[in-house]
């Protein structure tokens, strides 16, 4: 890669102040001014918090927004004017020939009853209308082969329900490069998958704008992302241009204030970068900040949860989901459970609570098996046990108020009368730092980052011995997250509690947890202390996993493409 | 994330929207017209409905009697009026028999699962299954013929159908996590169906229970063609119309069908209105993409320039 | 496959199982004599007794039910009180002309459907959308037999188009053409009657199922690949609809037929739908219960079916012995 | 058929007569075993009867040729017709007319046969299985018929005929007892009549064709075909030329006016259905005979008449026709008089103490129950009046709908009280007191007996003079019976017998 080249390529794609309004009950300008220009074979990442613009902006290009948007800015295409204003009929024409797009979540992406390989054909077939039969399904095969799909002959006979998210993710690619456009826009393509296959994506994505000089345009709100594949970076705000430049440079010298708060949400994590293998527990202490977590009890005292040879299927005969899994929490200890999705983190979480079938092994909570205990004994133990679930809009009730939320466990659980309850809802809701005037409100009227603390809230309102938390930031743009982990920490330390956290997200865990467990297919495949775990993986899996979370830092990604491409090519 | 939020803000202010559609406004204010008629209305006539006057049968519409008189000499206007309360009557409680059967089949269904499910899940295969005029004549000869029957008849075999969405409603909402949660917390299952399943199915139930008042008000008007619907001397739309049931009186004496006829097709129109008014607010529909239906100049319209403008 | 198919049976045996029981008891519950009918009103009571006896009348009702249950099991549904023949062959002979009324009105609403609803569909919320639902909602809103009643006056009344009653003219003996058409004239009016009722449901449910589809998240991509709108209507959307239609006209079944009953009351249909309605009346239980369990069958075969089709047209779906 | 035939493809020509039925035939086209008037109207057309009645309600010769009495009125001897063919060819004979009452009487027999076959010698033992041998009922010779009664029955001649005689040599192939279910033959009747039975189709028609060999003159028509046409669609069946002849249901001018406009001429003649209230005079309430007197007194039946009926009937003060010879012309008429029936309220009690306007007695409240059956729109318009009549003497009436057969079932039912009830009856020829049974009424001892017609007459009068002053029932009216026609000449109908002529019927030119 360098620098020079891209210097003296042409220019794609020339946008300047586009504007986006939204009429309707309510006018919502939703891009104000954005100006960006792709140059031939670069890859431009936009940047910025959900909601800014950034989806809007791309779908305008192509007139793919509604009715009621109203569309205005000069739009040059290989230098030539393209007025976006309406569904003008060069809008229509470009299609799929010279810009093409690649949407967010593949799966409904895609007609779900044709084949893939038809759908692929009728992008083909646009491109070449006088086709014949075999040379449609030739470029067809091509294209799956180009974008890296094994079995191409077999593979294009499937339907999309029918292929990994990572293979329809390649699909849809294969469609976007079947017409041969000059640029590619790509609207969070990653965002749905895995870690692993995230990365085979940017690679594939990488190697199409450097090998066939597409400009690529990726939406993303993943630093680590944009670190690994961006040449370019332009940060978004509220339908405006905050930031533009080259990635390297923006990482280290942000300009304005939004990017650098942007970049700064993102966790710090020593312990993942750079080269593997170099042993500094201590630094990981200082530099992560868990020094604000108290030290973990001693090993000699009964643990909170204690989880033995676990085993969980979700229905009668039906193959386990989670085989023997073991692990176990002291006070004052925070565990992370990771792995890729679909990998069994919640349904341990769901087991530990009763909520999923057992079929196997122990679940003690304070040395009993409360989960065998009669009825009232273990609501005893469940109020000693805090949860707070996946997704924060999921975990709300939307028709109770913040403040009944929260009072909820106070009055049913512990039969606090109603008033006191609510008196003792908005101390809690001081103590996440939500102002009393919300406790009216309901789940809808607040943002995800508040909900999240409701949630939070609502898991310390019986002080819990033992807090579940089940991905509690993984919905949340990284300043939202950022906030919620310090509240967090400082919680835990306060009330200290042992915890079982639950992420998929590296960088976190490496600075908040104390110990890990690596999960794959339901199995447990590494079990220890953070350190030792991150820095010397035992498995091929755990390495891969922990290697494949991009990192916020363009050098780091950079070497690390290095390496993967010396890989493949030895 | 964005996506789940304004989908979801929709949907709690889903009802209140609702209210100023003009759909909604013109059949709230037919059907308030509707019923403030039929309840106050026969307080202001000077005839009582079963009054029966041999002398003038089947008399047109004059100033003693605004709308006529029927085969036995009794005034229209006032049967009308008075029949409006049966068919409301019919139409509101047998919907509050579905509703209730229906809501609480289920959320059980729903909630509990296993074989508590399947069972329910299999009487409302049984109950759906039975074809409706027949056994609603069965059911009605076994009850004998008044209102409180076609209530129960209607209520009784028209359950199902909101049962299944209930249920499906629950189930979807029994692996949401803020049920998970009570759950997790050993709250007790009464206190999870009613104050959060439920609650949270009211659009479901709301808008299936406006259907359903149309469906009730029909089926008694249709029962009472076939004799068993609220019976004589009570008067309700459907035996007002059903007894005008001859090509005689369609030809010659409009004043015995057209008023019932118009006031079924009003309430049942005006509550149409109000249902579709609802269920377009709590399913908001994502706007199509211009493509599907292009607008005839593709410039954006002049209101739309303004509205840029004005926010701009 | 196999194994659901097998599963849904048993379902289905179940279901008709708790069908004829219920309907049973309430036949039997009814107050009276279902033969009671069956004699003269000045037969001596000793005589009456007697044909009662020989009748089963003074058995248990559970054992007369376990009586029913053996007969019908083996197929024989027993033989109508009122009409004295097999049920099998009271509902043999009329079931032919409510399915060809109910097929001719499906086939003939679901023509309709189709393209109202997309047109609904496809300008959802504007002025067009809202036209067609007002004229929805008015066709629902006017009771079935008045409307047919209404139809009767202008057709057969005023302008004499069309014959009254029944599915052929009486002893003319048409053959061929002429037959056909003869049939066809007179089945105008019932079916539309039929008809416009299972429009209105078709309708509705094809506009938002098709509304759902076309802004389903598919729909941006093909354009964004370069399709014009009608290849991604006629199809992607079209072929992504079959399920929806396919479930409404399987799930309609029932209420085709029950809708017939009155619609043959009127129009003299000699139907299923007359047929049960008399055996209610007549508390014609043997004939009532052969009816009921026959609907019924149907009515789950309908279910079974659009199970069955869907797997067709929706290759996400894979029919388990699960769920 | 008047109205366009290309249109409408009517009556499928010129030779072709459609008489509408507002129901469907059961399909049971046995003579005996027949359970509706559609089903009669086909056997009346395709059987013969040993016996019918003439326009002075005497019996004539049909089947048979003449027939005699023995004094003490236990045999009856018959001579039949020896020119009669079934329309099958074979000969009838006195075996047809020996079968038909041997089957009436065997155990087997699947409904309650006719009642004068009880009365036959031997029928008791035959009929419980003890013998093989009914000596009641013997062929003398090939053409002559003997029956002996153990006790003398006059009425027999009203059943004979009420039920057509059928054919040996087709019904001796079904077993007795499936004659009921044997589709086959139930549903292809061989008879001696007019018409020979030609198709069935269920539900919406039966055509027949004539009978050239018929002995009494083969009919003048080639078809004559029975349509179903439900009353609501009769006036556009009519207009629309697809039926001949029908029912009038209406006597509302208006719709009477519309049958004339549709080129109908009405032919009315006097009814023989009756309709009326039966009273359970079981009941403690009705038990007193002026309660149920005072009932008849307040109920306004010539407004009834006057109104519902537009003066279409005739009053009745018995359960018997008006028309009928036995009727006593001395009857009490209960002409309305609502004070009289006050004042008999008050003998036998009934007073409203309370001043609630309601009648009292002994701290109950005098209700009254009006049960109609709901297949009849002219009992809905009656019950409301009953019931307005009875609130405005104190009774607080109410009205209850049922389906006919439960109401039935209900009144069958001993077990059961009920307060008043809506029946009809076909007033037949010597039958009387049958439906004393509803009333539970047994006042009058064995009821109506006699060796002769004459002393049977004379017991019969007695017997409804004695009904009269019981007041059982609250008679109501005897309807006319209506028909229109259109297009039809020769239709000539008197009372019991609508279809006598019908081989004298002929299309208008
Ligand atoms: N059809 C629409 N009508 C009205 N407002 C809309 C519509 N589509 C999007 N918006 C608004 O436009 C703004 C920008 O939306 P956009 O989808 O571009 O955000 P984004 O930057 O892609 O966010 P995310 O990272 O969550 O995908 C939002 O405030 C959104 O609510
Ligand atoms: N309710 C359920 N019924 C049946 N199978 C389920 C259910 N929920 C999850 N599974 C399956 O169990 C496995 C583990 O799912 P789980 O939700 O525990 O994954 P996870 O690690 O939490 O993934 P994610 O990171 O996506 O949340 C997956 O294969 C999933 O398909
Ligand atoms: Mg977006
Ligand atoms: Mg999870």
């Amino acid at each position: 890669m360098s620098d020079g080249k891209l210097e003296n390529a042409e220019t794609v794609l020339e946008v300047n102040h586009l504007a986006v309004t939204f009429t309707g009950k309510e006018t919502v300008h939703a891009v104000r001014d954005f100006s960006f220009t792709v140059h031939k074979g670069e890859v431009v990442a936009i940047v910025g918090e959900s909601g800014s613009g950034k989806s809007v902006s791309a779908m305008s290009l192509l007139g793919l927004l509604p009715r009621n948007a109203v569309v205005s800015g000069d739009v040059k295409l290989d230098g030539k004017p393209l007025d976006v204003s309406y569904l003008s009929p060069e809008i229509r024409k470009i299609r799929g020939r010279q810009v093409s797009m690649i949407f967010q979540d593949p799966l409904d992406s895609l007609d779900p009853v044709f084949t893939v390989g038809e759908q692929i054909a009728e992008a083909v077939r646009v491109n070449d209308p006088k086709a014949d039969k075999a040379t449609v399904t030739a470029r067809v095969i091509d294209l799956l082969k180009s974008v890296e799909l094994p079995e191409p002959d077999t593979l294009r006979r499937k339907y999309p329900h029918q292929l990994s998210g990572g293979q329809q993710q390649r699909i849809l690619i294969a469609i976007a490069l079947a017409g041969r456009p000059r640029i590619l826009l790509a609207d969070e393509p990653t965002t749905a998958l895995d870690v692993t296959v995230q990365q085979g994506i940017l690679d594939l994505l990488h190697q199409i704008s450097r090998s066939e000089g597409v400009g690529v345009l990726i939406i993303t709100h993943d630093m680590g992302v944009v670190a690994d594949i961006a040449d370019q970076v332009v940060v978004v705000r509220n339908g405006a241009l905050v930031e533009a430049g080259e990635t390297v440079r923006l990482f280290h010298y942000p300009q304005n204030d939004y990017t650098r708060e942007l970049l700064d949400a993102v966790p710090k994590t020593p312990l993942l970068g750079g080269s593997l293998g170099s042993d500094h527990a201590a630094a990981v202490v200082s530099a992560t900040g868990a020094t604000s977590a108290p030290a973990p009890a001693a090993s000699d005292e009964q643990p909170v949860l204690k989880v033995e040879n676990l085993s969980v299927s979700y229905a009668p005969r039906t193959p386990d989901v989670v085989h023997g899994v073991s692990f176990d929490i002291n006070h004052h200890e925070v565990l992370a459970l990771v792995g890729e999705s679909g990998s069994g983190k919640s349904t341990i979480v769901r087991c530990v609570l009763g909520l999923a079938q057992q079929t196997g092994g122990t679940v003690m909570v304070d040395g009993v098996e409360y989960l065998k205990q009669r009825r009232r004994e273990q609501t005893k133990t469940r109020h000693k046990i805090g949860v707070i679930f996946q997704s924060p809009m999921g975990s709300l009730d939307p028709r109770q108020t913040l403040a009944q939320s929260i009072a909820e466990p106070l009055i049913y659980a512990l039969g606090v009368p109603r008033g006191d309850a609510l008196a003792k809802a908005e101390e809690l809701m001081d103590r996440v730092h939500l102002t009393r005037d919300m406790a009216t409100r309901y789940p809808s009227e607040i943002s995800g980052g508040q909900r999240q603390r409701v949630s939070i809230a609502r898991a310390i309102a019986l002080n819990p011995e033992l807090l579940i938390a089940d991905e509690p930031t993984s919905a949340l743009d990284v300043s939202v997250q950022k906030d919620v982990i310090a509240l967090f920490r400082e919680l835990q330390r306060d009330l200290g509690f042992a915890c079982l956290f639950v992420s998929h997200d590296l960088p976190l865990v490496a600075s908040f947890c104390h110990k890990v467990v690596v999960l794959q297919h339901g199995q447990e495949v590494e079990y220890g202390p953070v350190e030792s775990v991150f820095v010397h993986p035992t498995t091929d899996y755990a390495r891969k996993l922990i290697l494949s979370a991009p990192l916020a830092d363009p050098e780091v990604q950079h070497e690390r493409r290095r390496l993967r491409e010396q890989a493949a090519t030895a | 994330m964005s996506e789940q939020q304004s989908v979801s803000k929709k949907k709690a202010v889903g009802f209140a929207a609702a209210v100023k559609t003009p759909m909604f406004i013109v059949g709230a204010s037919m059907v308030s017209l509707i019923v403030v008629l039929c309840v106050f209305g026969p307080l202001l006539l000077p005839y009582h409905p079963n009054d029966i006057d041999l002398k003038s049968m089947e008399a047109a519409p004059n100033a003693a009697h605004w709308l006529g008189t029927d085969a036995l000499g009794r005034d229209v206007l006032a049967r009308l009026l008075d029949g409006g309360r049966m068919s409301m009557l019919v139409g509101v409680a047998a919907v509050f028999v579905q509703v209730v059967v229906g809501t609480i089949l289920g959320a059980v269904a729903g909630y509990a699962g296993g074989w508590a499910d399947s069972f329910i899940m299999r009487i409302t295969e049984i109950f759906q299954c039975f074809p409706f005029y027949p056994i609603a004549i069965t059911l009605a000869s076994l009850l004998g013929a008044n209102i409180w029957n076609v209530v129960f008849i209607i209520g009784f075999l028209g359950w199902t159908g909101l049962c299944r969405l209930v249920r499906a409603e629950v189930l979807s909402l029994r692996e949401s996590e803020f049920v998970l949660y009570t759950r997790a917390l050993g709250l007790p299952a009464w206190h999870i169906i009613i104050k959060h399943l439920v609650r949270n199915c009211y659009p479901v139930i709301l808008v299936n229970a406006t259907l359903a008042v149309t469906w009730a008000v029909l089926s008694e008007a249709s029962m009472s063609f076939l004799g068993l619907g609220v019976s004589q001397p009570n008067s309700s739309w459907g035996n007002m119309l059903s007894q005008a049931q001859s090509l005689r009186i369609l030809s010659s004496e409009p004043w015995l069908w057209v008023p019932p006829g118009a006031a079924i097709i009003c309430l049942v129109l005006s509550v149409n209105f109000i249902g579709e008014a609802l269920s377009r607010a709590v399913t908001p529909n994502k706007p199509h993409i211009r493509d599907i239906d292009p607008p005839s100049t593709w410039k954006p319209t002049a209101k739309q320039t303004d509205a840029v403008q004005a926010g701009a | 496959m196999f194994r659901y198919l097998l599963k849904r049976l048993m379902i289905a045996v179940v279901v008709l199982f708790g069908i004829s029981v219920i309907v049973f008891a309430i036949v039997h519950l009814q107050p009276g004599n279902p033969y009671a009918s069956m004699l003269d009103p000045d037969t001596p009571p000793d005589v009456r007794e007697e044909v009662m006896r020989k009748l089963g009348y003074y058995d248990p009702l559970p054992l007369q039910y376990v009586k029913w249950l053996g007969r019908a099991l083996t197929g024989d549904f027993g033989y109508s009180i009122q009409l004295g023949s097999k049920v099998s062959f009271l509902i043999g002979q009329r079931i032919g002309n409510t399915v060809f009324l109910a097929l001719v009105a499906a086939v003939i609403a679901i023509a309709l459907a189709v393209p109202f609803g997309f047109y609904a569909a496809i300008r959802q919320g504007k002025v067009s959308d809202t036209v067609l639902t007002v004229v929805n909602f008015g066709i629902v809103s006017i009771p079935g037999f008045f409307f047919a009643m209404i139809l009767l006056k202008v057709f057969s009344i005023d302008l004499r188009l069309l014959p009254s009653s029944g599915i052929v003219t009486a002893g003319a003996g048409y053959v061929g053409g002429q037959a056909i058409l003869d049939i066809l004239r007179h089945m105008i009016m019932p079916a539309i009657v039929l008809m416009l009722g299972e429009f209105v449901s078709y309708n509705r449910y094809i506009r938002s199922s098709a509304g759902n589809l076309l802004s389903a998240g598919f729909v941006a991509p093909l354009f964004a690949k370069g399709l014009n709108r009608r290849k991604v209507i006629f199809s992607h959307i079209f072929k992504n609809a079959a399920k929806p239609i396919i479930t409404i006209l399987c799930l309609q079944i029932p209420s085709v037929l029950s809708g017939a009953v009155i619609t043959e009351t009127i129009f003299s249909w000699p139907g299923i739908g007359l047929l049960s309605y008399n055996a209610a009346i007549s508390r014609d239980y043997p004939l009532l219960m052969g009816i009921v369990m026959m609907l019924a069958l149907v009515t789950l075969l309908g279910n079974l079916l659009a199970d069955v089709l869907y797997t067709i047209v929706d290759p996400r779906i894979r029919l388990s012995g699960k769920a | 058929g008047v109205g366009d035939p290309n249109a409408t493809g009517s009556t499928g020509g010129g030779d072709t007569i459609t008489y509408a039925l507002s129901q469907n035939p059961n399909g049971i086209f046995n003579p005996s075993l027949y359970g509706t008037d559609y089903d009669r109207a086909i056997i009346f057309n395709v059987y013969s009867r040993l016996v019918h009645v003439d326009k002075n309600q005497e019996f004539q010769p049909e089947l048979a040729e003449s027939w005699t009495q023995s004094e003490d009125g236990k045999t009856v001897t018959f001579k039949l017709r020896q020119d009669v063919k079934w329309h099958d060819g074979e000969p009838f004979t006195a075996d047809d007319v020996v079968y038909n009452y041997t089957a009436n009487a065997d155990p087997d027999y699947p409904s309650g046969g006719q009642k004068f076959v009880s009365y036959l010698k031997g029928y008791k033992d035959f009929h419980e299985g003890k013998t093989k041998d009914f000596p009641g009922v013997k062929a003398l010779d090939k053409y002559t018929v003997e029956f002996d009664f153990e006790t003398p029955y006059p009425a027999m001649f009203s059943q004979l005929v009420d039920y057509p005689i059928f054919a040996k040599h087709i019904w001796e192939k079904v077993p007795i007892k499936q004659w009921k279910t044997d589709v086959d033959v139930l549903r292809k009747p061989v008879g001696t009549g007019p018409y020979k039975f030609k198709e069935f189709a269920d539900g919406q028609y039966v055509s027949l064709e004539a009978n050239p060999d018929y002995f009494g003159g083969a009919p003048k028509i080639k078809n004559l075909i029975f349509k179903v046409i439900n009353s609501e669609n009769l006036q556009a069946a009519l207009t629309n030329g697809e039926v001949n002849i029908a029912d009038v249901s209406d006597w509302n001018p208006s719709q009477i006016q519309a049958y004339k406009d549709a080129g109908a001429e009405i032919v009315q003649l006097p009814g023989s259905g009756g309709s009326y209230m039966g009273l359970d005079t079981t009941n403690p309430r009705l038990k007193d005979v002026k309660v149920r007197q005072a009932l008849v007194y307040a109920a306004d039946r010539q407004s009834i008449i006057d109104s519902v009926l537009y003066g279409h009937a005739k009053a009745t003060n018995a359960i018997a026709n008006p028309e009928d010879p036995n009727y006593p012309k001395d009857l009490n008429e209960y002409k309305y008089d609502p004070e009289k029936a006050k004042e008999l309220l008050k003998e036998a009690g009934w007073t409203d103490t309370d001043g609630d306007g309601i009648l009292d007695k002994d701290g109950e409240k005098f209700t009254f129950k009006i049960e109609y059956s709901t297949n009849s729109k002219l009992n809905s318009l009656v019950a409301p009046i009953l019931q307005k009549n009875y609130q405005a003497i104190g009774i607080d009436a109410s009205l209850a709908s049922v389906d006919f057969n439960s109401l039935l079932s209900k009144l069958l039912d001993e077990n059961q009280q009920f307060d008043g009830a809506f029946m009809g009856s076909t007033y037949r020829l010597l039958q009387y007191g049958a439906n004393d049974f509803w009333s539970h009424w047994t006042g009058q001892g064995p009821a109506v007996t006699g060796t002769d017609l004459k002393s049977f007459g004379e017991s019969a009068s007695n017997y409804l003079r004695a009904q009269n002053e019981a007041a059982t029932n609250v008679w109501l009216y005897v309807a006319d019976k209506g028909f229109v026609v259109k297009g039809v000449d020769g239709f000539d109908p008197y009372p019991y017998e609508t279809f006598l002529t019908s081989n004298q019927w002929t299309l208008k030119k």
